[in-house]
């Protein structure tokens, strides 16, 4: 199956028309010492039917969350997603489409860009944002870039608590700019205030922390607040999970100066880790740092209201080297779905999908803690997701969770130097399912 | 009729959504929470019911032209038709409804899939290993560069500069400088391809890589491309290969075999997955055996008929992606590249080379053809000649959409003016490229006999010509 | 632009499916095949690529208005919103994936999930029993009836007419022909209801059944059904009820209270199951106890936790379908009505009341309301006034469709003059209503000031208006 | 969830303006005696999440095609479907538009109803097509209407050869009108020309045939031809396959005049039997007396193409009781995928799609023709369907082959008076298997 139009009649009409003989005396400016001259080794085509088949019997190794039941998060959430979301996003005018480059005939995706910002605005309390950046990750690593050149400062605190593959990334994005990145400790799960009082010095470009953070507690943004009003050139840049902030006090009200963040939680699906959409949203005075595409209402030349992409200057393919980044091909489709999802959600849903996960979170949590040989760290302080340390290894309670169907959470000692298992609750988790685990748990701590 | 904002649908009270009533004690969650971080007003989104969200978005798609609307003859991004088949497989829940967490146990089918595309990409490029993680074309060039740099800076060579020719696409550029390089501009010669002694005077030791799309952005090839290659390798540099023009060359010339020693693919260009109105992509990036060691990590291994993660890899650049890129986009690619086998590639390439070639003869004559050269899946037309009767390649653009036609990308590459670059991939056939070709012919004509109507351009579109301008000026991102 | 026809697109050898190599060994099929019965010449059909169909349809698709376009307020066709959950539900492989003739142990949860919808719809309707055969609403008429005759057969009655009242469904009379009884029409009285004193007249000993709808279509409720279903019964005649106008009194009263004896529902209608352009629909039949033997065969019932399919029914009137109907329509509704479950039915109704009674109230001084009395979900406005102005009620309607409205029913019933028959159904909201109610008035004030414009209607839709009279004269059936 | 717009203030704002207080005081008309007093015995509305999860339960009980291989047919075929079809039929314009009352904004569905006319005239060989009937079942029920309403006659010849529910549903709709079926007998598979012969008088208003019949076998259409055609008022009916029509020559050759069918194989879902389409095609002089809706082409008021439902006094809303039918909706979503289909296939994939079908049905009837104990009966006459004699009785069989996960035919003694197995094999089935199938027989019969 090809997909090609052309018929070996058209075919021959159009070499007639160009002049050649064969389709390969097309290929002549490729020399002859470079050409390739064998067949791909690529197995043969397949029809529709044949490749359906092989790819589902390759899928059929695979053990999905349909056949278990996920309490992992860290950075990718099982949340209930709205069936109509699929049914719209899968009109072909919206995802068979490019870059909105001519307006005129794209005010589609332009509008819905441009609710898509208003309504992370909404959610964030900033005054702007953009369309998107790739994942939560490279939104983190473009924040320190645009704190740096906002600050003319290279120095990043970072704390220990931000999601560690987003430090990882943002490290990966700042480096070879000569971004200086220093940890900020943990006491338990959230940030060392006292660490950061102390880093935190002339130098400081910008500190960064995550709310809630990785092992879902709430940091003393009061706190940071506080030290950074103090100093005026150093950014806070605090990364969101923009799920919880129909909960959650915005960022804005800490004083943030960019928020970013992991947008799937926002209608997308798990998909194995991507595609995502990177969240960001500023203050206004910084909208000219900001990298990404932004979409701008304007008129038309009727005086119609519509819709375009602004402020390209800021743009690669218009100051090219000197653009706030490189970025050019975002998520655009990932953040019509977060439209979506919001506008579906709405001022009332977006709380209650946050209380019904912060809730059944903590029905689970205070149970675990309860449980003999097993104690939840931060069992004060965390949104829906919470660390426990367990009898057993956690590597080893989640192996035999697993066993059970449950997907049971994370071993943290993969990415820290202390043992403890996170555990996630969203919405969608019932009471018989959570029930489950627990007394999974006490089998298996028993055993 | 204009589409009002989905705001403007909110009622107070509607609701859109459902979730099950709670099935655990309740709580106060603002009793339990930290002190002081409950929001106390819910953030003011809309309040509007499931029909008024699907009869928005509707009417909003109604407003978008995609490539199932019609011709998208859009220079360098190739769009293509998206096999649907490709958006079924990226639904399957066996293939998607994964947490990125799970172990490596529960995920074979998964991973084999990854596993064989890497190899369908090594293969076509003439690489000796993929990386799937980067999630764009530029994430993929900022992705190389970084590779290039951690060699250089293993090797300890001090190496700061980037050439990059003034026909590149604007990510090179950016995406040198993102990377931590000064960025060195060439001139093309008259012929449009790089100038090789330009290329001579610029390299020298602290030249980390020269950044080439090959055919160039004209959809010329660059026939010296051996001796660029000696040049730069030479005195020490890398060569990075631009993959957005890789539907030219497949089956018939691989950057491995031009000597490129990194490059990145689009598979949301080559391999017909959508764009999405923007996004997601996908920019695998391919590495000489070299290079192997700078890759992101992790990297994906097999181990007899075990695929496994690899992190352990000291000398990675590290991560770009949280995880391992945009899975679902490559599940696409794959399904596309098994749909058309090693074979199909090649004849995707054929006929994407023949309608440009089709099209570049058949409008060569209306409108000013600045570079002569051979070209292959796109060419490269200047609107100069009408600019002089004062109707610019912007007009012209507009002009093509009133026709219900899609515009080609305009005033790039930088080194032609007024221009108009035209890809239209090798699934349309022989009568969408005539429709477009007289529709060109006949705002060629109106330009001689009513310029105004081209100047005043587009009308039958859902709104008239936009002014960018004022929004660039008093910026409304918002409501 | 016109859009030509999918055999304009094609083009000789082109090739839009694939399908597998031959796996088995070739034969000659025409040696193989019984001698004379090869086709040498291919029928005709379009050859055409993928791309080429997807765009065709998309762009029909664009030529089409939906549910999803906006309001639809075609009375007595409930066009209400279609969830998207229901499209997800009847694509699950595991429910629709089925063979009709896999073993009952092997679709329990089918069998299942089609007896609860039966008991759903018993309980709404108070009736004792349903089949979910028959596909449509009229083909549930005329298995309604086909029992009524059964009935009266059995029973040894020879009874040959049905009475079917002046404003009734154009089906009813159809249907009633169609099962093979002489229809009686009787008028309905100046308040637009069934005149008691006709019905009196016209019931005798040969007549079988009455059927109603009620609400009828005016939406007016028949105040007298008990003294109208006694005189029936009396006679020893039956009542039929048609569902059509369910919406109007899910949880209010129940045909099976008001005496019916059989009833039809349009699960496409009342259950929100997509109407797709003209179908498919279904439509179940549900009758009283002592009808049950002649339900159409097979039965679906219940053995402790067992589901079965009950083919030995001697009294059936046979079978109206080839399997057992509408299978994935019915899962559409079974969705639905466990979506909202009863007390949302219920709402559904008294919102459908509302939101008619509403647009009544607010467009009956514009255009003349010929039945004043109390209406529940539908009612009919007559375009008597305007027609005295030059302009039909057809005019009015295609002058809607400029506005990017759709059409109420029109010239229906058939004893309302110039009828404009509404129904917003419950989906809609304030906002939809009262721009359907400006836009109307818009249109009475240019029937008074320009009326020309709306004679002329439509001229903002693909095509402005079409002659029926030259279709139907020369007959242009197919390309 | 209740998919209901109006917000309790806009219910306020609207009863006042009705001027009523209570949203019940709008049933007044409902007398207290016939009033429903209780509230529906019917579970309480699920969120979308619970409504998935619970039918999906439900689901699980079932066995569906996806896990077992298919060679059951007998009116219902697992033949490919592209996957671009439901894609384009899930385009809201059309499956949540009602039947184009309003041609003007309906003109989508109306071009493709006459496009979807146009192929089923190709495929058969007939001058005009409607737009559609329910099913096979009622088409064929439709078509001894029609055919008596030209004759004039009531005596319709069928044969026992025609799928046994398409009889039975021809019966239930023919007899209310007076019509009086007489079986034609079958001489093993086909159908007993001579028993037509002898039947075939001046009374009889159609001889109704199927091609190819129930067991896959070929009539003889040719003498059929021959016998009708000395007599002037008599109709033939054929009920056809279309799928085949691309191998099989088309049934206005042999004199045919009305066509119906079943449409499920033009790109349908199984769908446990529904919804299908019914196709009726005949000669454009008994187009008046055809039942259904037809869609033409006319112009509009600029002389622009465009199409309208036409004829439409012959319908119920026009003619009441003296419409040739009461049938109102049909199966219109159905005829949209079908032409989908047939434009897709096109003129070489038809034809292949047969191809394929009889040439894997002629593998397999060979191979088990050859086995020790089976017997194929039409081996000699059969497209893809075929009927085994076994060893073992053939529900016997089935049940065996079931336990092995293949759904391996039909008990015809289900419908007729002698048993045998009908296996049908479509291009779906690959040779593996089809030689696991053969393995299976194998086993089992050596048992």
């Amino acid at each position: 199956m090809d997909y090609i139009s052309n018929t070996p009649s058209e075919k021959e009409a159009m070499l007639k028309k160009i002049g050649v003989e064969n389709v390969e005396d097309l290929f002549k400016p490729i020399p002859d010492d470079v050409t390739f001259k064998r067949p791909f080794n690529i197995p043969p085509g397949l029809s529709e039917l044949e490749l359906k088949r092989m790819i589902k019997s390759k899928a059929a190794r695979n053990i999905s969350m349909e056949e278990q039941i996920c309490f992992a998060g860290g950075g990718a959430y099982d949340h209930y997603i709205p069936a109509h979301i699929d049914h719209l996003i899968s009109r072909s005018e919206f995802y068979t489409a490019y870059t909105p480059y001519q307006a005129e005939l794209s005010q589609g995706v332009l509008q819905a860009m441009y609710e898509y910002q208003s309504m992370i605005c909404e959610l964030t309390g900033m005054e702007v944002a953009n369309s998107s950046l790739l994942d939560g990750g490279s939104a983190t690593g473009e924040a320190v870039l645009m704190a740096s050149r906002i600050s003319r400062k290279k120095k990043i605190l970072m704390s220990r608590g931000i999601n560690p593959v987003y430090r990882e990334v943002a490290r990966t994005y700042g480096r070879p700019r000569g971004l200086e990145f220093i940890d900020l400790g943990l006491n338990e799960t959230v940030t060392d205030m006292e660490e950061l009082e102390q880093k935190l010095d002339e130098d400081t470009g910008a500190v960064v922390l995550q709310y809630p953070n990785f092992f879902g507690s709430i940091e003393d943004l009061n706190v940071v607040k506080n030290l950074i009003s103090a100093r005026k050139r150093t950014l806070l840049i605090i990364v969101v999970n923009p799920l919880t902030l129909g909960v959650l006090k915005p960022p804005a009200e800490f004083g943030a100066d960019i928020v970013v963040g992991e947008g799937q939680v926002l209608g997308n699906p798990i998909n194995y880790g991507g595609p995502y959409l990177g969240i960001m949203a500023t203050r206004k005075r910084y909208v000219r740092q900001m990298p990404g595409r932004i979409v701008g209402a304007t008129t038309d030349s009727d005086g119609k209201r519509g819709y375009v992409l602004t402020l390209q200057t800021r743009e690669q393919h218009i100051r090219r080297a000197r653009a706030t980044s490189n970025i050019c091909t975002n998520e655009a489709l990932n953040a019509l779905t977060a439209a979506i999802y919001m506008a579906t959600m709405g001022k009332k849903g977006i709380k209650e999908v946050g209380e019904q996960s912060f809730k059944k979170a903590h029905y689970m949590a205070d149970r675990i803690d309860d449980m003999e040989g097993f104690e939840v760290v931060n069992k004060d302080n965390f949104f829906h997701e919470f660390v426990i340390k367990t009898p057993l290894p956690s590597a080893e309670i989640g192996e035999r969770l697993k066993r059970k169907g449950i997907l049971g959470g994370l071993d943290v000692s993969r990415w820290y130097s202390f043992d403890g298992f996170l555990v996630c609750t969203t919405e969608k988790r019932t009471r018989e399912e959570i029930d489950g685990y627990l007394e999974a748990l006490e089998v298996i701590s028993s055993d | 009729m204009i589409e009002p904002l989905i705001k403007d649908y909110s009622s107070q009270g509607r609701k859109g959504y459902s979730l099950p009533e709670l099935d655990v004690p309740d709580i106060d969650v603002k009793e339990y929470l930290k002190e002081g971080y409950y929001r106390e007003e819910a953030p003011d989104l809309p309040e509007v019911s499931e029909v008024d969200v699907v009869r928005h978005y509707t009417a909003l798609s109604e407003e978008n032209y995609g490539v199932d609307s019609g011709i998208y003859p859009l220079g360098s991004c190739t769009m293509k038709y998206n096999p649907k088949i490709n958006e079924e497989i990226a639904r399957l829940d066996k293939l998607v409804k994964l947490h990125p967490y799970q172990d490596e146990d529960q995920i074979q089918g998964t991973l084999e899939i990854m596993y064989e595309l890497k190899e369908y990409l090594a293969e076509i490029s003439g690489m000796d290993e993929v990386t799937l993680q980067p999630a764009s074309g530029a994430q993929g060039e900022l992705t190389g560069l970084l590779i290039i740099k951690k060699y250089f800076e293993e090797k300890g060579e001090e190496r700061t500069k980037v050439i990059v020719p003034d026909s590149a696409h604007g990510t090179n550029p950016a995406s040198a400088a993102m990377a931590g390089f000064k960025v060195v501009e060439i001139k093309s010669n008259e012929r449009g391809m790089v100038d090789l002694e330009a290329l001579k005077e610029a390299v020298d030791e602290k030249v980390a890589a020269l950044m080439l799309t090959n055919p160039n952005t004209l959809g010329i090839f660059e026939e010296e491309i051996l001796d660029i290659a000696k040049v730069v390798h030479d005195a020490g540099g890398l060569l990075y290969y631009d993959g957005a023009n890789m539907n030219a060359i497949m089956g018939y010339v691989r950057p491995g075999d031009m000597n490129f020693d990194v490059l990145h693919f689009n598979l949301h260009k080559t391999f017909s997955t959508p764009h999405g109105g923007g996004g997601p992509g996908s920019g695998p990036v391919g590495v000489k055996e070299f290079l192997k060691p700078y890759l992101p990590r992790p990297l994906l291994k097999k181990d007899n008929d075990r695929y496994y993660w690899d992190y352990d890899r000291p000398y990675s650049i590290g991560k770009v992606h949280s995880f391992y890129g945009n899975y679902a986009v490559m599940l696409r690619a794959y399904t596309y590249i098994r749909a058309l086998g090693g074979k199909g590639l090649k004849e995707v390439t054929e006929n994407a080379v023949l309608n440009a070639n089709y099209l570049k003869v058949r409008l060569k004559d209306i409108y000013e053809l600045p570079y002569e050269e051979n070209s292959l899946h796109e060419f490269v037309l200047s609107g100069s000649r009408q600019k002089k009767k004062g109707v610019s390649t912007l007009n012209i653009a507009k002009r093509l959409l009133d026709y219900g036609l899609y515009a080609p990308t305009i005033y790039f590459p930088l080194i032609v003016k007024e221009a108009l670059m035209i890809e239209p991939t090798e699934t349309e056939n022989l009568k969408t490229l005539n429709q477009f070709v007289e529709t060109m012919k006949i705002i060629s004509r109106e330009i001689e006999e009513s310029p105004e109507l081209v100047k005043e351009a587009p009308r039958n579109t859902p709104v008239r010509k936009l002014d960018e301008a004022q929004a660039a000026r008093n910026p409304d991102l918002r409501w």
